[in-house]
């Protein structure tokens, strides 16, 4: 199987004293009035699954926002590979090597699964108007190329029967798994995911799970998981990360997480108010 | 069976697009085609041409045709759109195989038509005015007009203009304004350097953009270079808001010239809007007699009674008199070719054309093989508020464009 | 002189304008079609002002016709269109124009017609100015109208109801309010804007196929104004006026065309939503 | 042996061995399609010779419409981008045709890429707003460039000295006229095809998978490294350089080149195109605009055949553009994908006959 992911060159940050691949540093960021993220520091190792919990509304996905570039922080700093990408361009970010999953699959509706899989690639291509248009010779090899190894993740994550289907006419779980594709297509050296596993039946879930633990086992890439299933993602997760209201409240092995009384005061309530919902 | 099914519609299919009969037979009729603006924004300027010269013909059918055959008219409309237009003349040509083009409105929609007509040989007679330069010394083989002359390069409308200016007021001040189309601005620049060859003083010269109905801010111009005239080349019935607002700003004795892009029934209907002016500073001046005038020729008699028998759409006009006279100069052209006749035939016949107008133009229309407007006679009126008609104030002239060329 | 003529055509845009912007605030949908609604309801106006002699019940009459036509172009064409691309209604509302255009054209022959109006007479203000009883009326109408407007958001139900829809039309729908039976309204009420504005043109200049370039500016009006916001369209409607009406003075006449076009072009480059709309309306859209 | 015989796949167009085959255009794969290829292109090259120049005349003010459509729909169908200025750019197009020939002389293998040039740096200019708007925003900045360039052209026009309009002559390439139907008929078609190539080429490239990206979602596409500042500007650029040479085209066609032809009708018309069409289909522009274009004057044959009196006549031009607005609408509301899902069903409904469900998995396409 671990020949079906695309090779990953390098590797020296995973070799002797492990650092960081990724380090948010005092991250805040606040739309309006709303202090969306206060003050928010976490690093993630090279190859290391990082889970991410907190109840609705606590800033999960803002953070992988601000990573992604889509929501630049008002301040703090984020280092990528030892180097500050906050301010940069989403697309800037991206071709650095930060895959990307959402919480509700954002996909291209109206692409095929292929093309949503090739067009994971697109930092790699370097196909221009004119290539592209003449579609002869260079622009169709890199094509083919492209197609290669997006066939190869397509194998790998079971989504070849599906790969001509429009996206849109696919079911839910299927879907998700295609935006996961799309990010495995960057071959990028950390994925950030959002609630992979929300709105999946069981069974689903588990195959999602499988997934991610593949990929973290076979390619050694740096995952960070938002998820609310607390079963599936204590049971994977290296480390936890637990935020509310926009703050870190908690961060250790996922026994240590859950466990702690804060965090199941964040989920649950105390007597004196309600959780938001 | 399928495949069987999709033959027989590929033959079905493709059988539309053969071409169309090309053999006339002897009991077939003459056939024209009549392409020209019968809707749209110059309709008014063109459509009233169509119906005149539609009158003439039924009646002359009605009373047995020419030379024992009638006289079938395809009326087409080409809103001044240069590729329907051309594909319009493409259809007459090709498909109805006519013997010739009539009508045309003088727009950017008469170059392919005149192209492909001079391509393939077939006659056009214009009604309002031809763009290509059709008066003596080399004019386009096939191509007449029983209407205004017109040349890119003197503009003998805007000389018109000029010449009846200076005629009423000599050495007045004068004012020239158009609407901003560029065949606007272009009668605009003309009249202004024709203006001051004539004498005149021409104290303004300006455009505005027909999209702002407000004129305003071209009026105060106006008004500050204090005209004893104003030439106004706008078409069809936008002189009606122009005149409306002179009457705000007291310009109601300041003579108005229009031409006669504007048709008689919208200079009433614009004249009745007025509040206090009586629009006795109107002065129109006209190719054709006007249905207006108490003194008109009795042709026009005539084209009422035809009117009454077939039906109309637009009041009596001196458009109708010219769309009446086109039909006259095809029906003496097709008595002097004869049955068959072809399109050369027809043309060589119009070059002999020598009809009398009955009145209804300064003089006969008149070709030859070097002149294929003919000399063109004008008449200037004005509007008498108390007798509510157009009184003649400046009788048949001719202008020789030889001269001012 | 100029800038008594500037307050007659600015009061017009603002008019025009106003139509859109109510239609645009209930429905988001830009009404691509409401230069031929102009067109259609001026003409009317012509006619029923010929036929019936008394000024203010053809008007009425005119503007109860734009009402029932904006009710159900709305209910016909408009609606079954929810949930499409916003593009899919806004080429529909050009094709519904293109449709009333022609059958403006079918019924009048599209020639200029000026609406026959009785109460006209002249006024000498001071300042060399002088306005036409029209054009007083014209500016007291569009006062009155806004007024009406503002008092119609603000006090009745319906009004209130479509300021909900406007903010939030998902939470105003769970509230129990029917946003098609506002959204209806509101494009009876933008019509009827458009009628209005038809029968002040038709007796202040005239009515004719080129009136569609007036409405054309006025759209340039609610942009600048806001999309959605009515407050802004006057603003903007001076705005536009004044520059077209100065250009065509003091500059050349044949940029009066292309100006509103550049200013609209300055503003979408620099303050998009307008100048009194909010900046969420682009996300919106 | 005969082991060996069941292993051998037979040749079927429908099976693919390599990602090469599977990446070219299949549209021409089965033996039947192949057949019906060159029946067509047979077809095509004795149309001309056949057909009455009348019909010729349609058919090349459709190639022209042709390629007007496909470049609209390559922004709006496939970039997900409102444009109203297309009228503009093509103008644009033809106004620089007209002044490098009037003015100049320059022959006309010079003249279209220069009005593709100057199409793709008003695409440019029309693009930067699309940084920063969004749908009908974008769209009515476009059309605010369209009055500009329309203000432009006609102070040429004037400033000229071209009363109603430029009139060109007809163009030579090397040593051929380039003069009559017919032989614009090659001209054009060749250049529609050209460019649904080019653009076919496009789409299941780089930048069209990008494009598609942007129209569907484009903050995922952002994330997933798309510069989508850069890709809506070169859609904006390889479209309006399309339109631009395209008016170039239709300018030489027409022979005559006057501003007030670039209206905002002109727009409508192509927008009715790929609607009617198929939002986002080349296939769809050539139906739309063949439609299009052809009705009009299919009213005029039409009317032709029954032999309607002045009065209807009178009105005619009327009942055209009242069809014209009445088939947009009712493709809106009732066939909102188009031509192309027209002809889409049909095909299936053949392709599947004698059964009458879709397979529950579309292998193919």
């Amino acid at each position: 199987m671990s020949s079906n992911i695309p090779e990953r060159g390098g590797g020296g940050d995973s070799r002797g004293v492990m650092s960081p691949i990724l380090e948010v540093n005092d991250v805040s960021i606040a739309f309006g009035g709303l202090q969306a993220l206060s003050e928010v520091s976490f690093n993630v190792l090279p190859g290391e699954l990082l889970g991410i919990i907190g109840p609705n509304g606590a800033g999960k996905t803002v953070v992988l926002n601000c990573i992604n570039g889509i929501h630049p922080p008002d301040s703090g700093d984020i280092l990528f590979k030892g180097r500050s990408i906050r301010g940069l361009a989403c697309h800037k970010i991206a071709a650095l090597g930060i895959g990307r999953t959402f919480q509700h699959s954002e996909l291209f509706q109206r692409m095929t699964v292929m093309e949503n899989v090739i067009l994971g690639r697109h930092i790699y291509l370097k196909t221009n108007i004119l290539t592209g248009g003449i579609f002869w010779g260079p622009g169709r090899r890199e094509e083919v190329r492209a197609r290669e190894k997006a066939e190869m993740i397509m194998d790998f994550l079971e989504l070849t029967m599906y790969r001509k289907e429009k996206v849109g006419n696919l079911a839910y779980g299927i879907q998700k798994i295609v935006g996961l594709a799309r990010a495995l297509a960057g071959e990028p050296r950390l994925i950030l995911v959002d609630e992979l596993g929300t709105g999946l039946m069981r069974q689903e879930k588990e195959d999602v799970a499988r997934f991610l633990l593949r990929i973290h086992h076979e390619s050694k890439t740096a995952i960070v998981w938002i998820e609310h299933d607390m079963q599936l993602i204590t049971e994977i997760c290296d480390r936890l990360i637990c935020l509310s209201f926009g703050r870190k409240i908690k961060e250790g092995t996922p026994e240590e997480v859950i466990a702690d009384p804060e965090v199941i005061e964040s989920y649950l309530g105390k007597r004196s108010h309600t959780v938001p919902d | 069976m399928t495949k069987f099914r999709i033959s027989i519609m590929i033959i079905a299919i493709s059988y539309l697009f053969l071409p169309g009969k090309n053999t006339a037979f002897a009991s077939e009729p003459y056939v024209f085609g009549f392409q020209t603006d019968l809707t749209g924004d110059a309709r008014a300027g063109y459509a009233p041409i169509a119906e005149g010269f539609r009158l003439y013909i039924n009646k002359l059918n009605d009373d047995g045709g020419v030379n024992g055959h009638t006289i079938k008219v395809i009326y087409e409309d080409d809103k001044s759109k240069p590729d329907l237009a051309g594909g319009i003349a493409e259809k007459l040509i090709t498909k109805d195989n006519v013997l010739a083009i009539l009508g045309l409105g003088y727009s950017r929609s008469q170059p392919p038509v005149l192209e492909l007509a001079a391509k393939s040989g077939v006659p056009v007679l214009t009604g309002y005015t031809a763009t290509t330069p059709l008066f003596p010394n080399n004019p386009a083989k096939n191509v007449f007009s029983v209407g205004i002359q017109m040349h890119p390069k003197v503009m003998p409308q805007s000389y018109n203009n000029a010449y009846v200016a200076s005629k009423i007021c000599p050495g007045c001040r004068v004012a020239v304004t158009s609407f901003d189309t560029p065949g606007g601005r272009l009668c605009n620049d003309w009249s202004d350097i024709w203006c001051k060859k004539l004498g005149l003083n021409v104290v303004f010269k300006s455009e505005w953009p027909p999209s702002t109905l407000n004129y305003t801010p071209w009026l105060i111009k106006i008004c500050n270079a204090n005209p004893d005239l104003v030439i106004s080349t706008v078409g069809g019935a936008n002189y009606i808001p122009l005149l409306r607002q002179m009457e705000k700003f007291q310009l109601e004795k300041v003579d108005l010239l229009v031409v006669d892009f504007v048709n008689e029934g919208d200079l009433i209907k614009g004249i009745e809007q007025l509040l206090t002016g009586t629009g006795d500073n109107v002065i129109w001046i006209s190719r054709y007699a006007s249905a207006l005038d108490p003194e008109r020729p009795p042709e026009f008699e005539n084209i009422q009674r035809a009117m009454n028998k077939y039906g109309h759409t637009y009041s009596l006009s001196a458009l109708h008199a010219m769309g009446w006279t086109m039909a006259r100069v095809v029906e003496s052209a097709l008595k002097k070719a004869g049955w068959p006749c072809t399109r050369d035939g027809f043309i060589a016949a119009l070059e002999k054309t020598d009809l009398d107008s009955k009145g209804l133009t300064g003089g006969p229309i008149l070709f030859s093989s070097t002149d294929h407007y003919g000399p063109s006679w004008w008449k200037a009126y004005r509007w008498d508020g108390k007798k509510r008609a157009l009184k003649t104030i400046l009788d048949w002239y001719r202008v020789e464009l030889r001269e001012i060329m | 002189m100029l800038l008594a003529s500037i307050v007659v055509l600015a009061g017009i845009y603002a008019l025009l304008g106003s139509g859109f912007v109510i239609i645009y605030k209930a429905s988001r949908i830009l009404n691509f079609a409401h230069a031929e609604i102009v067109m259609l309801a001026g003409y009317l106006a012509v006619s029923l002002a010929v036929a019936i002699p008394f000024s203010a019940a053809s008007l009425l009459a005119v503007l109860c016709f734009c009402f029932v036509l904006g009710m159900s172009i709305y209910a016909i064409l408009i609606r079954p269109l929810a949930g499409y691309s916003v593009l899919s209604a806004i080429i529909l509302t050009v094709a519904v124009g293109v449709l009333l255009n022609a059958v403006g054209v079918f019924v009048w022959r599209g020639e200029m017609e000026v609406i026959p109006f009785g109460w006209r007479t002249y006024f000498s203000l001071p300042g060399n100015i002088r306005l036409s009883s029209i054009e007083f009326a014209t500016l007291g109408i569009v006062t009155l109208f806004y007024a009406c407007m503002g008092l119609f958001y603000r006090f009745t139900k319906i009004g209130q109801q479509m300021r909900a829809t406007a903010e939030n039309p998902l939470l105003a729908a769970q509230r129990g309010i029917s946003i098609y039976r506002i959204s209806g309204i509101a494009w009876g009420i933008g019509f009827a804007a458009a009628g209005l504005a038809a029968f002040l043109l038709g007796i202040n200049y005239a009515i004719s196929l080129q009136i569609g370039n007036i409405a054309v500016a006025a759209f340039v009006v609610a942009l600048i104004g806001g999309l959605d916001s009515l407050l802004g369209t006057i603003p903007a409607a001076f705005i536009i006026a004044a520059t077209e009406q100065l250009t065509i003075t003091y500059a050349n006449p044949r940029l009066g065309d292309a100006i509103p076009f550049i200013i609209m072009l300055m503003v979408l480059m620099f303050k998009p939503w307008g100048l009194l709309g909010t900046k969420e309306e682009l996300d919106r859209v | 042996m005969s082991d060996h015989k069941i292993l051998q796949y037979p040749k079927s167009p429908y099976l693919k061995t390599s990602y090469y085959e599977d990446t070219a255009i299949q549209a021409f794969d089965t033996p039947f399609r192949k057949k019906c290829l060159v029946i067509g292109l047979l077809f095509w090259v004795c149309f001309p010779f056949v057909a009455s120049s009348y019909v010729v005349h349609i058919a090349n003010l459709s190639a022209i419409a042709a390629i007007g459509a496909m470049s609209l729909n390559l922004l709006i169908g496939n970039t997900g981008l409102l444009s109203l200025g297309h009228a503009g750019f093509m103008g644009a197009g033809a106004f620089t045709t007209a002044i490098m020939t009037v003015q100049f002389g320059l022959p006309i293998w010079i003249v279209i890429p220069a009005s593709g040039i100057v199409g793709a740096l008003l695409g440019l200019i029309a693009g930067l707003p699309s940084f920063q708007l969004k749908g009908i925003y974008l769209g009515l900045s476009t059309l605010a460039i369209h009055h500009i360039i329309k203000y432009g052209c006609s102070e040429y026009q004037y400033y000229g000295g071209f009363g109603y309009g430029i009139v060109l002559e007809a163009p030579s390439l090397g040593p051929l006229l380039l003069a009559g139907k017919t032989v614009w008929f090659f001209v054009l078609w060749i250049s529609a095809f050209a460019t649904a190539l080019l653009i076919a080429n496009l789409l299941r490239s780089k930048p069209g998978r990008a494009w598609s990206a942007i129209r569907d979602r484009d903050i995922a596409a952002e994330v997933s490294g798309i510069d989508i500042g850069f890709y809506k500007i070169l859609a904006f650029v390889v479209s309006s350089s399309l339109i631009s040479m395209q008016g170039s085209l239709y300018a030489y066609y027409t022979a005559v080149v006057s501003v007030e032809e670039y209206s905002f009708g002109l727009t409508v018309s192509y927008l009715a195109m790929i609607i009617v069409g198929g939002l986002g289909s080349v296939l769809g522009s050539f139906l739309g605009a063949l439609l299009i274009t052809a009705l009009p004057y299919a009213l005029i044959i039409l009317a032709g055949l029954v032999d309607l009196s002045f009065a209807v006549k009178e009105h005619f031009s009327v009942i055209q553009t009242g069809v014209f607005g009445m088939v947009v609408i009712l493709f809106l509301l009732l066939e909102p994908l188009g031509l192309v899902e027209i002809w889409r069903r049909v095909r299936c409904y053949f392709e599947l006959w004698p059964f009458s469900y879709k397979p529950l998995t579309i292998i193919k396409r």
